[in-house]
């Protein structure tokens, strides 16, 4: 059993405009010694696969064709090996 | 002379879009559902505004894996008219049919108002009735309607004449004020605006009616042809 | 959370049911009328049962002396929704709810979820959703957590309706500092129905299956019902258990469903009821109580979406998107196969039973075994006193306002909140999904066509916590008697109302009083004006730290178009129009907002109301609409002459030029019973031939940008690009 | 400078309607091995601050006064020291 962090984030070309609120929002909160905001998605999955490789391959398609868009989305992936799932 | 009008699990413009097909245009039209797997013997399909599958990955982007897919796919290929309206077009650039993105628009809030638009393609076969350049007013209604494309697409598109209708006071930061666009081909379109719901003087202008007159328009010639 | 079954002794001695809003005395009531102790799941249901909510103990008493029947009323109050017949065999469903505890935790959910609930009452009755309004208060925007509520709710809101595919086509915002911290959140739902399709909630006919329906149940709200049955203190702000979430795409598909049930297979179904407040427990109890039957449900097969879910946390659960259904034996698959082709769960958990108990199975023992009865219609009612508030016993008339400069307060009343464009809110709601709406958010009232007819409804939602502050009965009546001049002002007859009754604790006398009086004022304007009570829902304990707020019942009203080509909005149509003025004009300004706006406060005696003229006004202004004489209606409200006459002036881009024997405070009078109307030139001979001289010709309406005004003492001009300015940034200023 | 990366997550008891519908996207992409989704917000903060205490105590008020709802969602993130600033 494999579970698998994924982060999804705007290319960094792509103005962000959810970003840009809390950019704002910060500033209102005379948090002026923030420089940088980057907002993105997080999902974990809890897959069953035979072996690492199985389940990077899985997991990056599933990335590819759902989690992301890649027209202006990147994403990246950590696996770690699970022993067992809590229900 | 057929049309489809898709229905997503989420959709709720579906009844719109196939009211304006039948009623207004006089266009025989069914609601298809997206758990179908054919499109045969249709000249036009619509994918209709909503919240499918509830939207709550990114727009559209569940609904890119319906069944109905492929179908729909193929009929774009063959040169099918396609039009995708709201979260249709969001669907239709999710599933690859048309390039780029639509984001969170500017404001991070839905918006649902008139918006003027300038026709800026007449030579399309949803745009055909309008005249160059007419400035016409359609509502809009969603929170995700900010096109993005990168350069390079952009460029290419606005190079290849796809972009149809422009908004005059973007309301939403759509890049190069995008509020409709064709694929390369010409055949698919995709648009924020409702036209669907701009038919009927009662409810407060005909402005869509161009874009149904148009398609009834083209597939007429097509069949002549 | 894991909670802690104490045994029935236990119970008796720890009393943990004050925690859950029960007394002792209703403990003890509880107890004595079961013959033994309750155990943890019975005393649990009861603490959901007789809450206010869903028991109604204190209310009822009042709710009863509304007037809820004429020859259109097919069903009245005690469903999920009442139901008006239109004619050509169709009827309108309609019932507003206040979410106003869950919005103030989680505003944006508590929102969402509160249209939520509102949508599941109208089509549980078998009725097509086809329209939503909303009425919000809340406190002034200068306060950043106000600011932020008003974000969020008008956000969840329109997250729910606008996703759910229900366009959303009027409400009302106010703003006053009684609603810093106890916001209103009220919702209405409007649907319409084939008039021999009603259903109703009813659990009938031993053997016959209960079905779940819809989304899994988990902890989210437990104990709900009795939190908005109680008060907020600040430190119970950390209380975030009851938080729901809404499900917009879940509850389409079980709107789609029930709906094909209720039109494809009515021979199967028997009733079928909302999980709303008090979740399974209350819709079941009330389904088996209203048919007079028993029932026993098994709890292992209700959808669970967390483990290790205890009787008591099932059944009091307030997880959305679900029903509960009756359906005959031997017809279940049909119905549940329904809801598989719409991807839903649908389960039998239980049968109607042949005595008349409600049990309760958990993992093979029986958990609760009461009388059904013992929850629904035995539960306490408190004939509680009332008692005058000291306020209004020697009410302390301020002086009249004096206006210094008439255009700069002019100016300023058009940049008050609550008088100020709310367009920069509404427009985050979809008002057009259906392509039905006939007028948009923005003038008196939204308008929306019936298909397949020629007939339109007009509906609209108002309340005034300052007038009723004031003096209640007389208050109450006020604000029917604005709903049905806004329906009127539309070309609508007004047909009936629903309401949400949003008061203060009502253990207090005081506060009993408010809700006792103002029902009086209630009842009077619906007799008065023709338009019955056919649903509502009750809000008390609105209260932070012991203040109450205003009282305000939030009146929703529908009205009936026959003809749409009447349907008229409130924006000046032509140049050269002629303007008239309906009804007369007082020294009005107790309870108004030029009184809070110039002297801070809200005080005096509140000015009279003469519903017998108001009616006599109201039918001129629909007999002149409907006789084709009218271009343009508005009613006089907030902010008087002053406000309505430059809203119609900025809504159709025209000017006008007035001349009124008023004098310049005059202007901003909130007199009742007003309206003002532009007539074509031509037509003003025959208009003024037929309303006579309840009508007062004003002026004409001018291609100008100017208002052009001449009083008793002055003349002067209001510029409309600075009126405009005034009026649609006051919003956005604020919430920047 | 500090770089936080900040996960918030709905909590266990809260209906998470958009983890449900890519649970339900995945099984119609056949991906019948997958087990479990969490979907959740990241974010990328970087931010100057006098020491990691400092900036920890920021991070923490940041998140529950503004990136998390904490009547529904919690939080949690991780400081990095970082020496420069990409602009
Ligand atoms: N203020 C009121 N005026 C008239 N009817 C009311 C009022 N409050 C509640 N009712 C009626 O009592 C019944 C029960 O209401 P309620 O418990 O709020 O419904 P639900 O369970 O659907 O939330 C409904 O028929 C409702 O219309
Ligand atoms: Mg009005």
């Amino acid at each position: 059993m494999f579970k698998a962090s994924i982060y999804v984030n705007y290319k960094p070309s792509v103005l962000d405009p959810k970003a840009e609120a809390i950019k704002t929002a910060l500033k209102r909160m005379d948090y002026d010694n923030v420089e940088s905001v980057l907002f993105g998605k997080y999902f974990e999955l809890v897959l069953a696969a035979k072996d690492e490789q199985a389940a990077s391959a899985q997991v990056d398609h599933i990335c590819d064709a759902l989690l992301a868009n890649v027209n202006m989305e990147t994403y990246r992936f950590e696996l770690t090996e699970i022993s067992e799932v809590k229900a | 002379m057929k049309a489809a009008v898709i229905s997503f699990p989420g959709s709720n413009c579906d009844q719109d879009l196939a009211w304006a097909f039948q009623e207004i245009a006089g266009i025989d039209t069914d609601i298809v559902s997206a758990s179908e797997t054919t499109l045969a013997g249709y000249d036009i399909v619509g994918v209709p505004g909503g919240f499918s599958y509830g939207d709550y990955l990114r727009s559209g982007a569940i609904a890119s894996f319906s069944p109905i897919m492929p179908a729909l796919k193929a009929h774009a290929e063959n040169g099918g008219l396609v039009i995708g309206i709201c979260n249709g077009f969001q669907i239709l650039c999710e599933a690859g049919l048309l390039p780029g993105a639509l984001q969170w628009n500017k404001s991070l809030s839905f918006i649902c108002a008139p918006e003027e638009l300038a026709v800026v393609n007449t030579d399309t076969p949803f745009s055909n009735a309008y005249e160059p350049e007419q400035t016409i007013t359609l509502p809009i209604a969603h929170g995700e309607g900010n096109y993005y494309a990168d350069p390079d697409t952009l460029a290419k598109l606005e190079a290849n004449q796809q972009v149809v209708f422009r908004y005059r006071d973007n309301p939403n930061g759509s890049l190069n004020d995008i509020a409709g666009l064709t694929n390369a081909a010409g055949n698919v379109l995709g648009m924020m605006p409702h036209p669907e719901r701009a038919v009927e003087a009662l409810l407060g202008g005909t402005d869509g009616l161009g874009v149904f007159e148009s398609l009834k328009q083209e597939v007429l010639a097509n069949a002549a042809r | 959370m894991q909670r802690v079954e104490l045994d029935p002794q236990a119970i008796k001695e720890q009393k943990p049911y004050l925690d859950w809003g029960l007394t002792e005395e209703e403990y003890d009531r509880f107890t004595s009328k079961l013959g033994r102790l309750p155990n943890y799941t019975e005393i649990g249901l009861a603490s959901g049962m007789w809450s206010e909510h869903c028991a109604y103990k204190y209310s009822k008493p009042v709710l009863k002396t509304f007037w809820t029947k004429n020859d259109r009323v097919l069903m009245g109050p005690g469903e999920g929704a009442g139901v008006i017949d239109i004619g050509e065999g169709k009827a309108v469903v309609f019932k507003a709810e206040s979410h106003n505890h869950p919005s103030a935790v989680e505003p944006y959910e508590g929102a969402a979820t509160g249209v939520g609930g509102i949508i599941r009452d109208i089509f549980s009755i078998g009725a097509e959703p086809i329209a939503l309004l909303d009425s919000l208060s809340f406190g002034e925007l200068d306060d950043p957590h106000v600011r932020h509520l008003v974000d969020e709710v008008v956000a969840g809101i329109g997250g729910y309706g606008n996703s759910i595919g229900i366009p959303t086509v009027g409400g009302e915002t106010n703003f006053d500092p009684t609603y810093a911290r106890n916001p209103l959140v009220n919702a209405m739902c409007v649907g319409v129905m084939n008039k021999d399709q009603i259903q109703r909630g009813r659990a009938a006919g031993v053997g016959n299956a209960i079905i779940y329906v819809g989304a899994k149940t988990g902890r989210d709200g437990i104990n709900g019902a009795s939190f908005a049955s109680s008060e907020f203190a600040d430190d119970k702000q950390a209380d975030r258990a009851a938080v729901q979430v809404g499900d917009p795409f879940m509850e389409k598909l079980l709107t789609d469903a029930c709906l094909e049930v209720t039109r494809q297979h009515r021979d199967a179904l028997v009733g079928m009821q909302d999980m709303g407040a008090a979740g399974l427990i209350s819709s079941s109890v009330e389904m088996a109580d209203k048919a007079g039957a028993g029932m026993a449900l098994d709890l292992d097969l209700i959808p669970q979406r967390e483990p290790g879910m205890i009787p008591f946390e099932i059944m009091l659960s307030e997880s959305q998107e679900r029903m509960l259904l009756c359906v005959r034996a031997g017809s279940e698959q049909e119905i549940i196969d329904v809801f598989t082709k719409y991807g839903l769960d649908a389960v039998v958990c239980g049968h109607v039973i042949d005595e008349l108990r409600y049990k309760l199975y958990h993992k093979g023992d029986l958990v609760c075994d009461v009388p059904v009865s013992l929850l629904a219609s035995d539960a306490p009612i408190y004939h509680q006193q009332g008692e005058k508030p000291a306020r209004l016993e020697h009410p302390v008339a301020p002086a009249m306002p004096e206006i210094t400069d008439v255009q700069s307060t002019w100016l300023a009343m058009l940049g008050q909140s609550t008088i100020a464009d709310k367009s920069s809110l509404y427009r985050r709601y979809d008002a057009q999904v259906k392509t039905n709406t006939v007028v948009l958010p923005g003038s008196d009232a939204g308008v929306v066509r019936i298909r397949g007819t020629h007939k339109a409804l007009a509906m609209t939602t108002d309340s005034n916590g300052r007038y009723l502050y004031l003096n209640p009965q007389r208050g109450g009546a006020m604000v029917v008697a604005e709903a049905a001049r806004n329906l009127v002002a539309s070309g609508a007859e007004p047909i009936g109302i629903t309401d949400c009754l949003n008061y203060g604790d009502p253990t207090q006398p005081t506060h009993f009083y408010e809700l006792a009086e103002s029902a009086k004022g209630i009842t009077s304007a619906c007799k008065q004006l023709n338009t019955p009570v056919i649903s509502g829902n009750v809000s008390l304990y609105n209260e932070t730290n012991g203040a109450a707020i205003h009282p305000t019942p939030m009146i929703g009203m529908v009205g009936l178009i026959d003809d749409l080509a009447t349907v008229t909005t409130s924006g000046f149509k032509n140049a050269g129009d002629v303007i008239f003025l309906v009804g007369e004009t007082g020294d009005d300004f107790n309870g108004t907002e030029l009184q809070k706006m110039l002297q801070g406060q809200i005080a005096g005696e509140l000015f009279p109301l003469d519903l017998r003229a108001e009616k006599a006004n109201q039918d001129a202004v629909l007999g002149a609409i409907r006789s084709g004489l009218v271009s343009a209606a508005h009613d006089l409200s907030i902010g008087g002459f002053a406000v309505a006459l430059t809203e119609m002036a900025l809504q159709g881009n025209l000017g006008a030029d007035v001349t009124l024997n008023l004098t310049n405070a005059q202007l901003f009078a909130e007199t009742q019973g007003r309206f003002l109307l532009t007539v074509p030139a031509d037509k003003a001979a025959e208009f003024s031939a037929q309303v006579g001289a309840l009508a007062q010709e004003i002026g004409r309406v001018t291609s100008g940008d100017q208002l052009h005004v001449q009083t008793a003492s002055d003349a002067f001009a209001i510029d409309l690009t600075a009126a405009r300015a005034t009026y649609e940034e006051a919003i956005p200023c604020h919430m920047k």
